[in-house]
């Protein structure tokens, strides 16, 4: 049976950064009009407020949405969400963060403690590789406190640095991720032990940024690595440019064509496949990749994802990374 | 210092101040005031501009503390910690500023604190009763459902004094309460006090009209520069009340009256007058 | 003109509002003076709705009006005690982590340490009286500005949150209790709205006619009978339609009527009893109050209590709506659109003005605007962008009444 | 309606009203007004509470707009769409609630919107300028750096005199400017009026002070009700002022003067007064 | 006493202050009647480094202190417009979204689309002052209160920065460019430094000694050139040795030197203009300023153009310490931050009194708490907590001072 006509909607969680504007729904769209040309897809951003989530839930509810892919701004609220969806037989479809207590019909996502574990081991790797005394220790900035997909990160972090040899020097969980504040945090950190910060664990590229200005402005050279996670295209820059270690590529057009796909499917009454079950619910978890500087040409610009790479070197290579990029292979 | 032939007529003394002092940061604005109200009697209190007599009665009704000073209220010393309690004293008063909630209509500032019906305003009572106290000072208000900051100066005044009406006062207290009243409507308050004070409460009014002053004080109390500067009876010449009011014989008062009637030398005298 | 020996209409200045002119003649004089109440805000409404529906017909489907009245409700309860706050002339920055505090209280307690549930309600309404009155010390014993103790408030009252929530981070309430049934799913039933309805037309009615009849008596001017009648009538209709329209589908949310349970509620307590009498002269002219013997420190710990006590209800009862109470609770808008519901809908923020009506006016406002946008499909920035145009747009109209009233002398 | 004999003194036309009207809401506050104000004269405006004084004096220095009617000032007609017009024009007034910032300071006040330097205040001329008319007033001003909130009521409205002194303004109106003031200083304001005349400018004065009015007005102008009542020289009599100003013989005045004479029945007359 | 024969000290009421016993005493008058200025906010910050220096001793080592001062600079700035808005009694919400659009205008039209640096840095100074006249116009022509135009601004402006931002999200600014150098670490040269604030120090004693002697020959109280000048040499040697302080490590920024040569700018405008005096007149009663001939438009659109350009070229400062123009620019805390910090410092929020001073003081009171508390380990459950606290306490010593004043009726 062919799909028509059917109303789906795309529910995100913030603004924090742009992936969902600019490669989540974007890449949704594109694999729903592949599937199903006349089918609508309302797509809406809760700017991190989950009370905004749920009207926007009500909202394409009243609109006559037959399934919902859901990014909960807060995974316990949406569980209420999803019973009510369900009791009118709207599919919901878990996006990114779990909903731990209620069983969604299906289950999409990055894995965002296994993103935490990532960059803290690379990064630890990469500080023995260099030799970093043990005597000192790593920074570690985690998202906001408020933000149920940053203390998943936060765990993976813990994970990473705990039998790494390297102590956490401090830690802080930054208010609504907002870089100034982490590098307001780094800056009171550098007074405060100064050489003895071999390395930080950023919790995604604007913090990481935030932190590198805060070595920046104390003078620090070289900066000792920050990590990163999201792969914006500041991060990147940086990366090209030397003065952030990695950063995570988190390919969002790819799983938000898994999720239409699903969508398609579970409309259709078919069972999806899944490779894992989390909570109850039948997932399908992408393994986000690494990027560091000797990957980033491999990763990033060479990757092709609906026939166009992640991000292109035009894009990239402006102005001042022109140099950085050609260092890497990269050539616009 | 009092005068024997007064104290035949008025009752027992209600209120009584020795020592009054108050300071505005540098200003000392009240030096040691004495005063003494009994029932049944009008005292001026008059004053050139800042001598302080507003301060005083403010003192008196709760709103400023004294820096210094006793006073004595119905035979008991009291302190009056703020307005409320001058109020539950049955000290009434009328402040030269009025204190009017100018975004409140004429009814609710007359009763304001003493609404009829407080689980329960009984509105059309309290309209009637407004009616009843406008009509008594020769009122001239279009509606009193108007709020007050759309009122005239003198509409405003008498409903500030409509106010003090309400209560049951055993002192009542006036700062300047004909000042932006017009003829009739000061003729009214003026056959008010001689009622209120008939009925054997204290009175004390402020007043820059001598006239005024002259027509129902039992006792005029003149303060110059923050200090007590003599006691007075109705009688006294308007001359020995200018001098001491302005501290000097030769004053604006007496030369523009002089000027006026011709062109005579005034006599040079400076010293404070003193009954 | 028999009007002319009435007691309050002896002034010769004074136009005569005599039958069917005078009464038209009034309402010009009315418009024309600014002095229309709460007409403009509705004026406004009215506009943003006709311009949603015309964008998607989705928008004033009874379904969705329920969805927005949902939404109205909880933050509607805390922008109550907003505009009691305001009332005084002081402001509460701290409503939004009041809110969420007590609905991480009510989670705790009721779904961790298992206090039956109305405890647990009366804990966290009790730690937001708390909370309020502790405010009302610092201003009345150390004159603390309110902007900065309820700042502080802001910040150490979400500290407070996030410490119970602990590592967990958010709760379940559990789905199906009566608790998240009311916030989410307990309609009238229908009989029962349109009772309800008719009731308070007759009450109208009733007591219009009552003071009418009192005022004659009294020989004060008075509305006609016929005129109470036709106000008490048009009320009752358009309500009754109203709660017909939401009838067709889900019906009346309890919360609803809740809510404006407190509104009416507010709305006598602050016109016709001593306490808002006097909350009223404390805004409008805190010395004169103070002169008149009014316990003004007793008026403003009043104020703050209840201003807090609303957050805490309000904060109560969107944890009901989300099922859940979380750390995020009470975070992101809430203080901004309580604050601003109450002054869209006509609250002064230099306290002395303001009306229970505004919080609902200006927060039903606030919600149609959001959920018109949230039919439409656009992006985050344009939504910004919009939500602000035509936050503007509904305020203008009310704006320009009042500007006229101003320009009449009568700010 | 104009006396002779008061023509020959008084100056070309400075301010002529026709037809002025204003309505607040439902209230007519203002109905067809006449007025005319000739350089070198004083022109007293008298009336009841309420009888629409202060709502013309606001017409005419801008504050208000009229609902109708014309204005023509000096010869030209014009509108006065805010107070800065007027003041341009040369209309100064001082208002009956004085209008001034209680948080600036004395000289702040006296200076508003007239300061010395615009671009670098010279605090230290204003200050010696605002001495000099204070002192010119007969002032009781302790600090001229004091906000004037902490000014007594008398004090206040000095300084508001004071501030229309700084203008040189054409016409000059004052809007009851001593009912405040003690007696020294309601002498010196009305010596100012008289000098201000003579140097040849247009005074509009309002009080509630017969006396006053009749010791500097070459004529007056009585408002009942918000129109036209009257004009009147200063040598009217009591009697037919009072009359005009409540629209009565019989009113309170007259009762009170008479119960205070003797018990003696007053004549009933009831009709309007008109001269 | 030779001074009862000067103008100004004519009434037998002033207590005389000659010599150093009436120096002494007048300065007890001022305490007791509460008329201390900024002392009080000083006394509060000092109380909060003193605590947090026994706790963690870098706090006041020279390389926090040059963080401190870094930070608060930019902010300062934005707070500084505040001071402007809020004299006039008005409030703009939105200079947070205002700076956020700034730093993105700055970051598109610099980085992405070449401009040279200073002619983006104009322009968006320029569409700051730009938002900052429509609100004027708002409110001047419909008289919409500020309060809901800029929360309308807060948001659509949001949307702006979003939108030019699109799809990057956001942009670098290059390390090594003059502009992000003077966001982190560009230094006056030591010598520069001390020469300033001898000039300072001179000028101060210079105007005083200049306006003491024409007092004199005006025969106007005056102080003594003894008093002028310790006072002037007191305020050099503090100010050489805080100076001297940073100079131990890297020094003074030039961004703080622009800051403060920016609220030097203000204090004279606000104190020493006819401008500030009709800013000031307005805000304490509007009415009075329109009878005095102000042209109270003009007052309110200069507040709002220079609070919005303010907060301009706060956000490019922001951006040049960040070295990035982001979509998080200017949200979160920056709005609050700018307002609590003019009210800290003493400004009222009711309008008509406050100083420039207050956001440098406030400023800093706000940043020393932050960077305080990043010093120590704490769960962000326990900083908000503190925050709050240690907030309320910095306040509570201006707050006392303040309340003694209104006692003493000059409120
Ligand atoms: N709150 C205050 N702060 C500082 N000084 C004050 C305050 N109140 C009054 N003063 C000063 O005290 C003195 C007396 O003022 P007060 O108001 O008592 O005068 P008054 O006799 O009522 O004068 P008037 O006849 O003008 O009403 C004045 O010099 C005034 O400046
Ligand atoms: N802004 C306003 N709004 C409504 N009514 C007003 C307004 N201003 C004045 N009025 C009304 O206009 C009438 C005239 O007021 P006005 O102030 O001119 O009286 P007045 O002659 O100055 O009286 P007074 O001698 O008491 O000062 C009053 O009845 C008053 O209620
Ligand atoms: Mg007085
Ligand atoms: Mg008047």
């Amino acid at each position: 049976a062919g799909l028509s006509k059917v109303k789906v909607a795309f529910l995100m969680p913030d603004e924090g950064s742009t992936r969902y504007e600019e490669h989540d729904a974007p890449g949704f769209r594109a694999e729903m009009r592949k599937l199903c040309p006349s089918c609508t897809v309302l797509y809406q951003n809760a700017d991190g407020d989950a009370s905004r989530q749920q009207q926007q839930f009500n909202s394409v509810i009243s609109q006559g949405a037959k399934a919902i892919v859901l990014d909960p701004v807060d995974s316990t609220a949406a569980a209420s969400l999803v019973k009510q969806a369900q009791a009118q037989g709207i599919k919901v479809i878990a996006y990114d963060r779990p909903i731990p207590s209620t069983r969604a019909d299906y289950y999409v996502s990055f894995d965002n403690e296994k993103i935490g574990r990532t960059i803290a081991t690379s990064l630890v790797q990469h500080l023995k590789s260099i030799g970093a005394s043990t005597d000192g220790g790593v920074l570690e900035v985690n998202g906001s406190p408020t933000d149920a997909a940053a203390g998943l990160i936060k765990k993976g972090v813990h994970e990473g640095l705990a039998s790494s040899g390297y102590r956490t020097l401090a830690e802080y969980d930054t208010p609504d991720w907002l870089p100034a504040k982490a590098q307001q945090w780094v800056s009171g950190q550098i007074s405060r032990f100064n050489k003895k910060i071999v390395g930080v664990v950023a919790a995604n590229d604007g913090t990481g940024g935030g932190a590198i200005a805060a070595f920046k402005a104390a003078g620090v050279d070289p900066v000792p690595p920050v990590t990163g996670n999201d792969a914006t295209i500041a991060g990147l820059q940086l990366i090209i440019s030397g003065d952030q270690y990695n950063t995570i590529s988190k390919p969002s057009e790819i799983v938000a064509a898994a999720a239409a796909k699903v969508v398609a499917a579970l409309l259709q009454g078919q069972a999806p496949s899944s490779n894992a079950t989390l909570f109850d619910t039948p997932t399908q978890l992408f393994t986000p990749s690494l990027v560091t500087a000797s990957n980033l040409k491999q990763e990033i610009v060479d990757k092709d994802v609906n026939g166009k790479p992640i991000e292109a070197p035009a894009v990239l290579c402006t102005g001042r990374y022109a140099a950085g990029c050609s260092k890497l292979g990269i050539s616009p | 210092m009092d005068d024997p032939t007064l104290l035949a007529r008025r009752g027992e003394l209600v209120l009584s101040l020795r020592g009054i002092s108050k300071h505005f940061g540098a200003v000392s604005a009240l030096t040691d005031i004495e005063l003494d109200v009994h029932a049944g009697e009008v005292v001026a209190l008059v004053g050139d501009n800042g001598a302080g007599k507003s301060t005083l009665v403010k003192i008196l009704a709760g709103v400023h503390q004294p820096s210094s000073g006793t006073m004595r209220f119905g035979g008991k010393e009291v302190t009056l910690a703020d307005p409320g309690a001058a109020l539950s004293l049955g000290i009434a008063t009328v402040f030269q500023d009025l204190a009017l909630c100018e975004n409140l209509d004429v009814v609710a500032n007359i009763f304001l604190g003493r609404e009829l019906g407080p689980l329960g305003l009984d509105e059309v009572s309290m309209e009637i009763k407004a009616w009843t106290l406008l009509r008594e000072l020769s009122a001239r208000i279009p509606s009193v459902r108007e709020v007050v900051a759309s009122l005239s100066g003198g509409q405003r005044q008498t409903v500030a004094i409509a106010r003090s009406l309400l209560l049951e006062p055993r002192l009542i207290m006036l700062d300047e309460p004909t000042a932006a009243l017009g003829v009739a409507q000061t003729a009214e308050v003026l056959n008010l006090i001689e009622r209120v004070r008939d009925r054997g409460l204290g009175v004390v009014m402020i007043s820059h009209n001598m006239e005024d002053v002259r027509a129902v004080a039992d006792r005029i109390v003149v303060l110059r520069l923050g200090r007590n500067n003599g006691v007075f009876t109705p009688d006294a010449s308007n001359h020995e009340l200018v001098s001491a009011i302005t501290g000097a014989a030769e004053n604006a008062v007496s030369r523009r009256s002089d000027r006026r009637r011709a062109m005579m030398p005034p006599p040079a005298a400076g010293e404070e007058a003193r009954p | 003109m028999s009007s002319s020996n009435l007691v309050d209409r002896g002034d010769e200045r004074l136009k005569q509002s005599v039958g069917v002119r005078g009464a038209i003649r009034a309402f010009l004089d009315r418009v024309r003076s600014g002095d229309l109440g709460p007409l403009p805000v509705i004026v406004g409404l009215v506009i943003i709705c006709t311009v949603f529906e015309s964008l998607n017909d989705v928008f004033l489907s009874s379904n969705n009006l329920v969805n927005v009245l949902y939404d109205s409700s909880t933050i509607g309860v805390i922008s109550l005690g907003i505009v009691c706050i305001l009332m005084v002339g002081e402001i509460d920055l701290s409503v939004g982590s009041v809110s969420g505090f007590a609905s991480a209280l009510l989670g705790v307690l009721w779904v961790n340490a298992n206090w039956p549930v109305w405890l647990a309600v009366l804990a966290a309404i009790a730690a937001g009286a708390a909370i309020g009155f502790l405010y009302a010390q610092l201003f009345n014993r150390f004159g603390m500005p309110s902007f900065v103790s309820t700042l502080s408030g802001l910040l150490a009252v979400l500290g407070l949150q996030l410490y119970i929530l602990g590592q967990s981070g958010s709760i379940n309430l559990p789905y199906g209790s009566p608790m998240v049934s009311f916030g989410q799913s307990l309609f009238m039933p229908a009989i029962l709205s349109y009772a309800l309805v008719l009731i308070a037309g007759i009450g109208v009615f009733a007591t219009g006619y009552r003071t009418a009849r009192r005022r004659q008596a009294a020989r004060l001017s008075s509305r006609s009978t016929a005129s109470i009648a036709a106000v008490a009538i048009v009320l009752t209709v358009a309500l009754e339609a109203s709660v017909f329209y939401l009838n067709l589908d889900r019906g009346v949310p309890w919360m609803l009527g809740f809510f404006l349970a407190l509104v009416l509620m507010l709305h006598y307590a602050l016109t016709r009893t001593r306490w808002g009498r006097s909350v009223t002269a404390v805004g409008g002219n805190r010395e004169a109050a103070r002169r008149a013997g009014i316990n003004v420190r007793g008026i403003y710990t009043s104020a703050f209590v209840l201003c807090s006590v609303f957050a805490a209800i309000g904060g109560v009862l969107s944890s009901a709506r989300l099922a859940s109470a979380s750390q995020q609770a009470g975070t992101g808008d809430v203080n901004l659109d309580a604050i601003a519901a109450a002054v869209i809908g006509g609250t002064s923020l230099f306290g002395g003005r303001g009306s229970a009506y505004s919080a609902l006016l200006g927060i039903i406002v606030i919600q149609a605007i959001s959920s018109g946008l949230t039919l439409l499909d656009l992006s985050s920035s344009l939504r910004y962008m919009i939500t602000g145009g035509v936050l503007a747009v509904a305020v203008i109209v009310d704006s320009l009444a009042r500007r006229s009233r101003v320009s009449h002398g009568r700010a």
